[in-house]
C-alpha cells in the first residue's frame, strides 16, 4: 500500500533537486556494490498500514492466554505508576542517543545520576554504573571484573547449586575466554550451606556469589558469615538482589558485599518477557574497574554543576579489547523508568511494598498449606514474594491443571510448586487457592 | 535553568523498626533514606529534565555510525498491549502470540541479512558480536580446530575489540589502505590458521563499501576462518546487497539504527544474530520454531547456551518487528536509498574536505586544521546536534555525519549552514562554546580526575 | 488508604511552617464559614489507591459489552493515529489553560489558528473558530448568529424533518430566549425536497440548514438550489456536514452556505459517547457576531509573527449579557487531535479516506441487500459512510439479534435499520453480513 | 524559535478528478489543498509547538478563578480504555460499565455539593450554567409564574450574564459592598416577584465566604426566586461547606479546578448541574438510574430537553470519577485545606496590597499605581505563569492568584520572588517585558483591527 518509507519525507521534486545537487542521476547510481553481490532479490515483506499492523498485532498478542500469573524467580512485576508511562515515553527522552553531547543532554544523565544515587542509598557501595543488561550479565560481569582486580588472584567462582540455569548459562559464557571457572555450593533448606560453603573457599576462590533472597524465594539468614568467609579468603564477594528486597533486607554494605548485582526492573517495568535491567554497584576501589557507563557530576564553563559520562576510558570505544566490557548499548531507559518508580514510591512507599512481600506471601503459603497435599514454604525460613511448595501430587500436572484455571506457577521439582505474589496479583490469591482447591 | 536533584528537594529517611516489620531486626536494614515527593513534584522534576534533553523530534541527530532515525510512534502502542507483557517462564502453549511474532522476525531478519537462521536473544548490538563470535568459537572447537585470533580493521566499532577479547581471542588489527578500505596485502599478511574470523564493517565507518568482499570472503575463507558482518552499517544497503550473499557467515543487526526502535538514552537495545547453517546449531538456546501450527522453544543442538538470562530485549524486538512490517520491501529499500541521498547532499552543501568517496549511508568529513571537537560544539549553539567527531582515528579531526533519511532536504540544509556556519567563526568562538545550551562547556577531565558519582558524593563534598 | 490529597505535597513540616507564616493554628481556622452552614458530614467516598482505581474501572469497562460497531448518525469513529495520542498527551498541551499570556503559549495557539485555517480551506469559508461543543450546539449557535445579523430580519429557523433528536432538542433550547421558531421542512427520497422548502422559505426566515451528507448518509443533490432558495429570500443557509466528508463532497462556500456547522471530531478522537467538536466557519461578514475563541495572526514587539486570542470583544468574560454566546470553555484540545490527524492524512489520505466512505457504504449496502428480506439503500442516492437498510421483520428484533451476534446497528424505524461503515469496521462487514444471514 | 506554520512547510493540492472518484463530478468538490507532510516532519512540528507553550507540568499556573492543578497522570490511562470507547447510541443494556459510572460520579457529585438530582450533560461550566437557568425557567413557567430578570453580582464570571441572557432574562446586576461581598441592602432592592433566580459564587471571586448566605437564601426564596451557585470556587470548600446546604438550589460544578481533569488549553471541560429535589423532574435528558441491578437512561418528566448533542464530554467525566475516587472523603478536604493555605501563604510572602479579606483559595492583589498587565508580564521573565490580570474590575488593578494546593512551599517562595522582583522593576522594564518568551509582547488591538485568522489570510497578505 505504501511506495517507498512512509518515514522518509522527500517529496518527488525534493528527490529530483536533491540528485541533481549531487550529480546523480538517480538512488541507484549512489551505491557502489560491485554486481556480483548487488542483491536483486525480494524479501518477500509486504508493507501494512499503520492502522493494519496495530489490529494485525493485537490479534497476534490476543493469542497469549490470559493468565494470571503467579511468576517470579528472577523476573518480577509490581504495579508501575502511569506517570512512569507517561513521561517516559517523551521523545526527548525515549528518542534520544547516548549522551555525548552532555550540553544538550543534561536532563537525561541527571536521571541516570539519580538512578546511581538511588542504588548507592540501597546499597550503601559508593558506585553503582548506569545498567547492565540484566541480572544474569551483571553477575557474568561482576565474576569478570574479581578476574580483574588486584588484590584476588585466585580463579574459581561459587555460586549455589540452586542458581538459576539462565544466569548459569550466561555465566559460563562470560568466564569463558577467562582463566576462571565456575562451581556450585550447596543450599540447606532454602539458604547457603554456610559450613559447607566454607570448606569450599580457599585462596584460589576469585568470587563467592548468594542471593537474598535466593530464587526460591528464601530471605537469606546468614549473610554476615558468607562476607566474612569471603574477606578471610581475600575473594570476592557477590551479593544478588533486586530493588524491592533492597528496600528492607539487610544493607548489602553491612554485610560485606564488594559487588552487589540483581534486577532493577521489578521497578518501572511490566513483566515483559524477561527484558530486564541490570543493577551493578561496587566499593570505591574497583571503580575503574567496573563495567559499563557511569554518569559523574561536573562543572561546565560557568561554574555550574552539570553532569556528564565519565571514566570514559575504561569503556570499549576507547580502550578498545582492553575495555572492562564490551557493553556499549545498556538499559538506559529502562534505569529512567525505574529511577522514577522508585521516586514515586518514596523511602515510605519502598518499605511498606518490601513489606508486603514478606507478608503477602508468608499468608498465601499458609492457605495453600491448609489445603490437602499441599505443603508450604517448603523451607522452614523467612520468603520474599515467592516459596516453594511441596505437592503430594505431580507439580507438573497441577501447574497444567492451574493453567485451565487460568493461573501460571512454577514448577520447580516433582513435587515442588514455586508462586510469588506481588501487589499485582495479591487480589487474586483467593481465586488462586480455589483454583488450587479444584484442581488437588 | 538548574534542576536540582532528587535528594536536593525532599529527602526522608524510614526508619524499619522491629515492631511493625514482618522480619527479625537481623534480617532488615536499620533505615531506607530516599526522595520523599508527591507526584505532582515528581512529574515537574521529569518533565524539565526531559526539556533538557535532544531526541530525535527534537531535530536530526547525525551521529555517524550511531545516528537516530525517526522512531514511529505506533510501535510503541503496540509493544504497550497488555497481553504481550507476559512472564519468560510461562509455558510455550500460553505464549503462542508472542512465540508466533518472534518465529516471524527471525524470517524477516533471515530475508533481509541473507542468512539461514537467527537468534533474537543478544539484548544489544555488542552482545550481538559476542554471541556470534562465541558461536564461531564453538564452531571451531567443534571442529577440533581451536584457534586463537580476531582480525578487526582498525576503523571499527570498539565494540568488535572488546567482544573477541571477552571470548578469549587474541586481536590483530588492520589498517586501512590509502582509499579507507580494508588493506588486502595487509589482511593476507594478518590472516593465518590461527584465524577464528575477520570482523568486518560493511559499508565501513567512512561509509565505504567494501568492494572487494568477495576475494575478502575467499582468502578469509581460504584459511578456514569465518566472516562476521558488523550490522551497524546495514541501513545503508537494505534491497541492495546482503552480508549472506556477500560471502559473510556470521551477522548482527542494529535494530535501532536499520529498525528504528528507540535508543532510549543508550538502550534498552537489541543485537539478533543471523548465521549460515552450518553455524545454526550453535546457536544461543533457546530459539523459536514452528510445528504443525504452533510455536514451540527448542535449544539447537550444539548450542553455545544463553548470553541474557531470558529471551532479550522483548520488547525492543516487538518494535523491529512493527517496523519491518510497515515498510515491507519497497520502504526498506527505500530507507537506505533516501539515507545514502541524504548523506550525498549533506556533504554537498558543506564547506569541508570529505576524503573518503564514493560513500554512502555516512561521510567522516574533516575539519582541517580545527578541533572537530571545538567545531561540534559550536555547531550545538545553531540549533543542532553534531556528528561524532574524532573517529574513526585515520580521518584527521573526522566529523563523521549520517543524517539518515528521515531528514527533509530543509532540515539538511539548516544542517549544513550549521556546520558552515561553526567552520567560519573564530577560534574564540569555538572554545567559548557552546553559550545557548542548557549547560555550557562540560569539563570531563576533571570530572573524571575526581569522580562524584552520587548525591552522597556530592554531599560529602559539601556540596 | 491516603491520608490527606496525595497531589497535594505538604510534608507536615512545611504546613506547620506555613501556618505560622501565616499566623494561623491550624488549616480550619483560616476558613471563614458561619458554624449554621459548616459541614460536619462526610460525604461517604472512599479513597482508592491509583491501581487499586486502574482495576476497577477496567473491570467496570469491561461490562460494556465488546461489540463491533457499524454505528453513525453524527459521531463517526475512523482510525486515529499513533501520533495524535502519543503528542497531544504532552503536558504542555493536555494541562495548559486558555492562551491568556500567547506569549508562553504559541505553540497552542498555532495549533489552533491551523485548524481555522484547514476549515477554511476545507469549507471555502474564511473564518472558522476554535470549536463549539459539537455538532448540535454549533447549529444552535448558527441559529442564533442567524438572529443577530443585520441582513436578515426573519425568526423563523427551518431544518429538515429528520433532524436528529439531539440536535433538535438543543436548537429548541438555544433559541429559547430568542424570538426564533423552529419549523421543519419535509425530506423527499433522503434529500431535501426542494420544491416544498422553496415554498415554505419566505422574508421571515432566519435560517434554513440543511445536511450533506444527511443523518441517513444520503449525499444531497440539490445544495446550491437550496442555497439559492436561501439567498433569495435574505435568509441565511446554514449547511452541515463533517470533516470527512468536507474532503470530497461538494465545497460549501460553493453552494452558497453562509455557515457551516458540524461535526470534526471524527477526525481525532476515537468513539467517546458522543463527546464532539463542534465545527463552526462562516463568511467574513458576520466575523463579529462569530461565537467562541478565533486565534488571529498578528505581531510581537520585536516585529515577528505571534499569535493570539482575538476580538475578545465577542466573548462573554468582556461582553457579559451582550456577548455573542456564553461559550468559555470549548473543545480546543479536541481541536488539536483533529488537526493532528488531518495533518496526518494530508491531502490525499484526506481524499481517500472519504472516497472510501462512499464506496465501502455502497458494496456493503449491495451486499446487505443481497440477502432476503432486506433491501439496501432505502434512498436511491449515493451514501457517505451509511445508509439505510429496509428489513421486512422488525427492526428492533433484528438488531437485537445482531447484538447477541457481537454487532450495533441502528433501529430508525419499524422496518429499517441504519448501518454506518468507515476504516475502523470495514475489515468486518463479511462477517456483519454472516451475522445478518444468521439473524434475518 | 519560530515555527513555520504547517502550509508553509508544504501543501499539495490534490484535484478530484470523476474517472477516479465514486461520485458524479457534480457532487464532489474540485480539490483539496492541505499540508503535506511526513510523519517525522509532523512529530518534529507539534514537539516543538509543545516545546512553545506553558502546561501545569511546566509550572504554575496561578490564574485566579481560571488556575491548573496537577492532572494526574492516570486518569489518561483510564479514559484511554478501548472498552469505554462506545458509541451513544447503543443499548443501554451493552454499556452496562459506562452507565454505572455515570451512575456513580451523578451519585459522588450530589454528595459534594449537598445536592439531590445531578445531570453530567453540559460540556462545559458555561453549558452548566445555562442548563441550569433553563431548569430554573421551567420551573417557574410549571408553576405559571414566567419571571424575567436574574440578578448577579457585578464580581460574578462573564458566563454568569452571558447564560442568564441566553436563556432570555434581563439581567440586574449587583455592586459589591465595601468588604467585597454582595451588597444585601442592593440585593433587597433589587429583587422581586420578576426575579428568576440569583446567582452566585461563594466563595466569591475575590476569595471570600459570603457570610450573609443564609441571610440571602431566605430573601431569594422569599420572592419565590431560585439560588444558583456557581461552581467555580466550590474547590475552596470541599468538606466544609455543601452549597445544598446553604440553600443552593441549582449548582454547577467545575471539573477541571475541582476534580483536576485537564484543561486542554481550553477544554474539553464538563459542567454538570446539581438541583433540589424540587427541581429534578426538570434536568436534561436522558439521566442514568439503576432499577434491580441494571443502569438505564431516563427521561426525566418535566425534562427541559437537551443541550448537548449527546451525553457530554464522557472523557472529562471519567477523569473526574478517577480523581474523586483517588481522593475521597479526606483527600477532597485536604486538598481545599491546602489550596486555602497555599493563598494565604502566597499572600503573606507578597509586597502587595490584598484589598479584601478573609480569603480563601484565592486572593486579589492589587498593583497599586502599576500596571496589572504590565507586572504580568514582567512576572514571564521570572519564568512563572502570573496571575489573572485587571479582574474583578473593582479592584483596582486587580492580580487574582489562586496557587492551588499542588504547589509546595518552594514553589509559592519562586512565585513571591517573581511578583516582587516585578513589582521592584522599573516601568521601562515592566514596559518592554517580557523578553526571555518565545515572543515578545504581542500586539492584540492591532491584531483585532485587522483580523487575520487563516493561513490563506496570511498568503493574501504576502506574509
Amino acid at each position: 500500500m505504501t511506495r517507498g518509507s512512509p518515514y522518509a519525507p522527500h517529496t518527488d521534486a525534493e528527490t529530483a533537486a536533491m540528485l541533481d545537487a549531487v550529480g546523480a542521476d538517480d538512488e541507484e547510481s549512489l551505491f557502489d556494490i560491485p554486481e556480483d553481490v548487488r542483491f536483486d532479490g525480494e524479501f518477500g515483506i509486504e508493507a501494512r498500514g499503520e492502522r493494519e499492523l496495530r489490529t494485525e498485532l493485537s490479534d497476534t498478542f490476543a493469542r497469549n492466554r490470559r493468565l494470571t500469573e503467579f511468576l517470579g524467580r528472577g523476573h518480577h512485576g509490581h504495579y508501575v505508576p502511569s506517570l512512569v508511562d507517561d513521561i517516559s515515553r517523551r521523545s526527548e527522552f525515549l528518542t534520544s542517543y547516548t549522551q555525548y553531547q552532555p550540553e544538550i543532554t543534561q536532563g537525561f544523565l541527571q536521571v541516570l545520576f539519580e538512578y546511581q544515587s538511588m542504588l548507592v542509598e540501597l546499597t550503601g557501595l559508593p558506585v553503582a554504573n548506569c545498567s547492565m543488561y540484566d541480572a544474569a550479565t551483571a553477575l557474568a560481569e561482576a565474576a569478570r571484573l574479581s578476574n580483574r582486580v588486584r588484590r584476588v588472584s585466585g580463579t574459581r567462582v561459587l555460586v549455589p547449586e540452586t542458581l538459576h540455569a539462565g544466569k548459569r548459562s550466561v555465566l559460563d559464557n562470560y568466564v569463558s575466554g577467562t582463566a576462571l571457572t565456575v562451581e556450585t555450593y550447596p543450599m540447606d533448606d532454602g539458604n547457603v550451606d554456610v559450613d559447607a560453603l566454607a570448606e569450599r573457599v580457599d585462596q584460589n576462590t576469585s568470587m563467592v556469589y548468594a542471593e537474598n533472597p535466593t530464587v526460591r524465594g528464601a530471605i537469606e539468614e546468614r549473610l554476615s558469615e558468607i562476607g566474612d568467609i569471603a574477606d578471610d579468603a581475600n575473594t570476592l564477594f557477590c551479593l544478588g538482589t533486586d530493588i524491592v528486597a533492597l528496600g528492607l533486607l539487610e544493607e548489602p554494605a553491612s554485610v560485606g558485599a564488594d559487588v552487589v548485582v540483581g534486577e532493577a526492573d521489578a521497578l518501572g517495568m511490566p513483566t515483559s518477557y524477561g527484558m530486564g535491567l541490570g543493577l551493578f554497584a561496587t566499593r570505591e576501589e574497583f571503580l575503574r574497574q567496573v563495567p559499563g557507563r557511569l554518569v559523574g557530576a561536573g562543572e561546565d564553563a560557568g561554574g555550574r554543576r552539570a553532569y556528564t559520562l565519565t571514566l570514559q576510558t575504561r569503556e570499549q570505544h576507547i580502550r578498545k579489547e582492553r575495555a572492562t566490557s564490551n557493553i556499549c548499548t545498556n538499559q538506559a531507559w529502562v534505569a529512567l523508568r525505574t529511577a522514577m518508580h522508585v521516586a514515586s514510591l518514596g523511602p515510605d512507599g519502598l518499605v511498606d511494598l518490601a513489606k508486603r512481600c514478606v507478608t503477602d506471601a508468608e499468608s498465601l503459603a499458609a492457605e495453600l498449606s491448609d489445603l490437602n497435599g499441599v505443603q508450604a514454604p517448603v523451607h522452614d525460613r523467612h520468603h520474599f514474594r515467592e516459596f516453594v511448595a511441596h505437592t503430594d501430587q505431580p507439580a507438573e500436572a497441577i501447574a497444567s491443571d492451574l493453567e485451565k484455571e487460568g493461573f501460571a506457577v512454577h514448577v520447580v521439582g516433582e513435587h515442588e510448586l514455586q508462586v510469588c505474589v506481588t501487589d499485582l496479583n495479591a487480589s487474586k490469591t483467593d481465586e488462586l487457592v480455589a483454583a488450587f482447591e479444584e484442581v488437588l | 535553568q538548574y534542576e536540582p536533584l532528587l535528594a536536593e528537594k525532599n529527602a526522608t529517611r524510614v526508619e524499619i523498626d522491629e515492631e511493625d516489620s514482618p522480619l527479625p531486626d537481623e534480617l532488615t536494614r536499620d533505615a531506607v533514606e530516599l526522595p520523599d515527593l508527591s507526584e505532582p513534584e515528581l512529574a515537574r522534576h521529569y518533565t524539565r529534565l526531559s526539556q533538557m534533553n535532544w531526541g530525535v523530534e527534537s531535530g536530526p541527530y547525525p551521529l555517524g555510525s550511531c545516528t537516530m532515525k525517526y522512531n514511529p510512534s505506533f510501535t510503541e502502542d503496540v509493544a504497550a498491549d497488555p497481553n504481550a507483557a507476559v512472564h519468560p517462564d510461562r509455558s510455550a502453549r500460553s505464549v503462542q502470540g508472542s512465540l508466533e511474532l518472534l518465529y516471524d522476525l527471525q524470517d524477516y531478519l533471515a530475508r533481509i541479512g541473507g542468512m539461514d537462521a537467527v537468534t533474537l536473544q543478544p539484548p544489544a548490538g555488542a552482545a550481538g558480536e559476542f554471541a556470534g563470535i562465541l558461536v564461531a568459537k564453538a564452531y571451531h572447537e567443534a571442529n577440533g580446530n581451536d584457534r586463537s585470533e580476531v582480525v578487526i580493521p582498525a576503523s571499527a566499532h570498539g565494540t568488535n575489540f572488546a567482544s573477541a577479547a571477552m571470548a578469549g581471542y587474541d586481536v590483530v588489527e588492520l589498517p586501512s589502505d590509502e582509499d579507507g578500505r580494508v588493506d588486502v596485502d595487509a589482511l593476507e599478511a594478518a590472516l593465518s590458521e590461527d584465524t577464528a574470523a575477520l570482523m568486518l564493517t560493511n559499508p565501513n565507518t567512512v561509509g565505504l563499501f567494501e568492494r572487494d568482499i568477495v576475494d575478502i570472503a575467499e582468502m578469509v575463507h581460504d584459511v578456514g576462518g569465518l566472516l562476521y558482518y558488523d550490522g551497524a552499517n546495514l541501513n545503508a544497503l537494505l534491497g541492495r546487497g546482503r552480508p549472506g550473499d556477500m560471502g559473510f557467515d556470521i551477522m548482527h543487526y542494529n535494530v535501532h539504527k536499520t529498525f528504528a526502535t528507540p535508543h532510549g538514552g543508550g538502550g534498552p537495545g537489541a543485537g539478533p544474530v543471523g548465521v549460515v547453517e552450518e553455524l545454526a546449531p550453535y546457536l544461543p538456546s533457546p530459539r523459536v520454531r514452528e510445528r504443525g501450527g504452533n510455536y514451540e522453544l527448542f535449544d539447537p543442538e550444539e548450542s553455545i547456551g544463553k548470553v541474557h538470562g531470558y529471551q532479550g530485549n522483548w520488547l525492543v524486538l516487538v518494535k523491529a518487528y512493527a517496523y519491518i512490517a510497515r515498510l515491507g520491501d519497497e520502504g526498506l529499500a527505500d530507507s537506505s536509498a533516501k539515507a545514502v541521498l541524504n548523506a550525498n547532499y549533506l556533504a554537498s552543501q558543506l564547506d569541508y574536505e570529505v576524503p573518503y568517496e564514493p560513500f554512502h549511508h555516512e561521510f567522516a568529513a574533516t575539519a582541517g586544521d580545527r578541533d572537530a571537537a571545538d567545531v561540534a560544539k559550536r555547531m550545538l549553539d545553531y540549533g543542532v546536534h553534531p556528528p561524532t567527531t574524532k573517529w574513526p582515528e585515520f580521518v584527521p579531526e573526522a566529523m563523521l555525519t549520517e543524517p539518515t533519511e528521515v531528514e527533509n532536504r530543509d532540515s539538511l540544509d539548516d544542517l549544513a549552514h550549521a556546520f558552515n556556519a561553526a567552520m567560519a567563526d573564530s577560534d574564540e568562538e569555538l572554545a567559548n562554546a557552546p553559550s545557548k545550551t542548557t549547560a555550557r562547556r562540560i569539563d570531563q577531565v576533571s570530572a573524571a580526575r575526581e569522580p562524584r558519582l552520587s548525591w552522597r558524593a556530592l554531599d560529602a563534598d559539601g556540596e
